[in-house]
């Protein structure tokens, strides 16, 4: 049944886009509020053009709300002095990273936010980090949702601090599915001592008994 | 008794109110019946409400007819509904418990086998609403998935500057620790199951033919016994229950009698069939035909009764 | 991040502050910015205790500045229509769910963010995984053995698939059989919007006169 438990659903939101068109500009908010919508949840920084062809407005239009959300945040609401109380920045702040948009967390906070960052890090992987560590580097590449099924766990959480740990990285998506894949990093073999991949140890005899492990992951899944 | 079964059917229901009609989407099972048409779901909605008394649903249309639209669907989608099959399965086993249950003799309440009986079928009942409850309370959270799918939580990468801060890790792990990690963790970890798997269902099954050979070979040594002497060798209360509902089909088809002088009154079984051998093969239509591997085996009942 | 499995790790962040005193409330923007900056980095709801104490400050008051912050995002500025301008919600949301406080885009832009947010959260659950994780969330902590029981079916796939999604967790061993119990996750909480389990839709109006359910499930099973 494990296949049928997932229905390939398109996303809800395509549907509705699909049905009727949507136009972000006659939401609360408006424009500048899908444009921020966009900013604050992305992952990565966003270009101009990219922003301009979701919203269907264009560039130069996108550039000036861009701008002008920037200052805002900064605390100039570029209106003059009208109100009584004075603007206050934001603790984020929009920053033009490398050609893309993305909000980060104002930099005169890094203190706070930094005690806050560390305060939950541990300098020991724990064990969920090494067994799943493990299995991304005897199976590599290999995507999330494959590591999760090996281990029976949700592993969102421990990839990324892998990630963070420079321990693997993404190496290329699945042709098939669009997922991301992982493998272990130059780092990782450094940690182990090892010149390459090729040099772990090998698996069989800590595997009594399973011989066919490939047909068994290859119905499985 | 036996006219409760047979009893002269109500005009028919019709399914009007469409407030259990499933999702729209893919082909619903719709029952047709005498007393009834509709989508499977708003018959189940009847029966919970009490406004469509069980004991007058022929279930072995109900099962005929889901047997027919499971065929229509595998033909079209070329792919067995697993899911639709295995919940008409717990569904009818429920509704078979429950009708059986609802056939026994409900007038005053005299010793502790009795009561327990009432209960037995009030609890078969609370297991119907239940497994209904958890399915509407499903669609609710389907609901929430749906419309809380569509806001996105912040969830971006760490900057570098705080990467950078993070304290350097204790590294004790060898090579060989970790291959050991990896076989412990690609181990197959339990079967996966090879079909839908019954044997939760039904506790154990007694078949309502065998026990109307056994009821015959007694009835003709013995020409009269009451149903005391007659289930005196019972070892469980589903015996008990199967050998009655044996008898009430021995009764329809005319080869034995019932004597009871007062309501509630020692019952006499008389064989009043000839010397021809009753077929108990007939027996079956409502305790369901023999649908493949999967299903409970011809003419037995089942009864999970605590 | 959730400070459990801290180990010898020592906060650089608050090595700096015990160089030289960082106060948050000095810099402009103020201890409400600082706080926005915190939740700029988090990747979990994240509880007032944790907040606090990143900010140094009492519960209550971070929960007074959090309740700000949310109106705020909404448009409510608990000032009165003392400015000429509508007072316009942003296009992401502060909420309280899942046992903690965390910045969302709003739903109604649902159709130009997705485009930005790689799958996750796209693909639906079948109706059998549904219905089991109904059942584990009001009967939780729930064994296998039990969930299949009221499902009768078999629920070891979707019990497997719903792990992997982390919606459910193994939260202990049933004390005499030893079996597995399984409840929902905090992870399950967010995904419905909900603040706690106790915040489910209520079973009873499906359960007409059957008040006393749990008795006749234990004595059943």
């Amino acid at each position: 049944m494990t296949g049928t438990d997932l229905d390939e659903a398109a996303p809800t939101g395509a549907e509705a886009a699909a049905a009727e068109p949507f136009s972000a500009a006659e939401q609360p908010g408006g424009l500048k509020a899908a444009l921020e919508a966009v900013l604050m949840v992305v992952e990565n920084p966003v270009t101009e053009q990219e922003l301009a062809q979701a919203l269907a407005v264009g560039v130069e239009e996108v550039r000036a709300m861009l701008v002008n959300l920037q200052q805002e945040y900064d605390g100039y609401t570029g209106k003059g002095p009208k109100s009584a109380d004075d603007p206050q920045p934001r603790g984020f702040e929009l920053r033009n990273v490398g050609g893309g948009w993305r909000i980060y967390s104002r930099s005169w906070f890094a203190p706070v936010v930094s005690a806050f960052v560390l305060g939950g890090q541990s300098s020991r992987l724990s064990q969920a980090a090494l067994e799943t560590l493990a299995v991304i580097a005897y199976r590599q590449p290999v995507s999330r949702a494959r590591v999760s099924a090996i281990r029976a766990v949700n592993v969102d959480s421990v990839v990324r601090t892998l990630t963070q740990r420079a321990l693997i990285a993404a190496v290329g998506t699945d042709p098939e599915t669009g997922a991301v894949l992982y493998g272990t990093t130059p780092h990782f073999l450094e940690r182990l001592g090892l010149g390459s991949v090729a040099e772990l140890p090998r698996l069989s005899p800590h595997l009594p008994g399973l011989e066919n492990l490939g047909d068994y992951e290859d119905t499985t899944y | 008794m036996g006219s409760t079964a047979e009893g002269v059917h109500p005009p028919p229901l019709t399914a009007g109110t469409p407030e259990n009609l499933p999702a729209a989407g893919k082909a619903v099972f719709e029952v047709r019946l005498t007393n009834f048409s509709g989508p499977f779901d708003l018959l189940l909605g009847l029966i919970s409400k009490r406004e469509l008394d069980i004991t007058e649903i022929a279930l072995a249309e109900v099962t005929d007819e889901f047997i027919s639209h499971i065929r229509r669907m595998q033909a079209e989608h070329g792919s067995w509904a697993l899911d639709e099959a295995s919940e008409f399965l717990v569904v009818a086993a429920t509704l078979l418990d429950l009708k059986a249950a609802r056939l026994l003799p409900c007038g005053e309440v005299e010793d502790d086998e009795d009561i327990a009986l009432l209960e037995a079928r009030d609890l078969l009942f609370a297991r119907l609403l239940q497994y209904r409850a958890f399915k509407e309370i499903s669609r609710q959270l389907a609901e929430r998935f749906e419309v809380e799918g569509e806001r996105y939580p912040r969830d971006t990468p760490l900057e570098p500057a705080f990467t950078a801060l993070l304290p350097d890790l204790i590294w004790t792990t060898t090579a060989e620790d970790l291959a050991a990690l990896a076989a412990a963790a690609l181990q197959p970890r339990e079967t996966v199951p090879e079909g839908v798997r019954v044997d939760h269902l039904h506790g154990s099954a007694v078949s309502i033919r065998e026990q109307a050979g056994l009821l015959e070979a007694h009835l003709r040594n013995a020409g009269s016994l009451s149903f005391g002497e007659l289930t005196a060798d019972a070892a469980e209360t589903l015996v008990v229950v199967v050998r009655f509902l044996a008898l009430l089909e021995m009764f329809r088809d005319g080869v034995v009698s019932f004597d009871q002088d007062e309501p509630l009154g020692e019952l006499r079984i008389r064989w009043s069939g000839g010397d021809e051998p009753f077929p108990a093969d007939s027996i079956g239509a409502d305790y369901g035909a023999d649908y493949g591997p999967e299903s409970v085996g011809p003419g037995t009942v089942d009864l999970t009764l605590q």
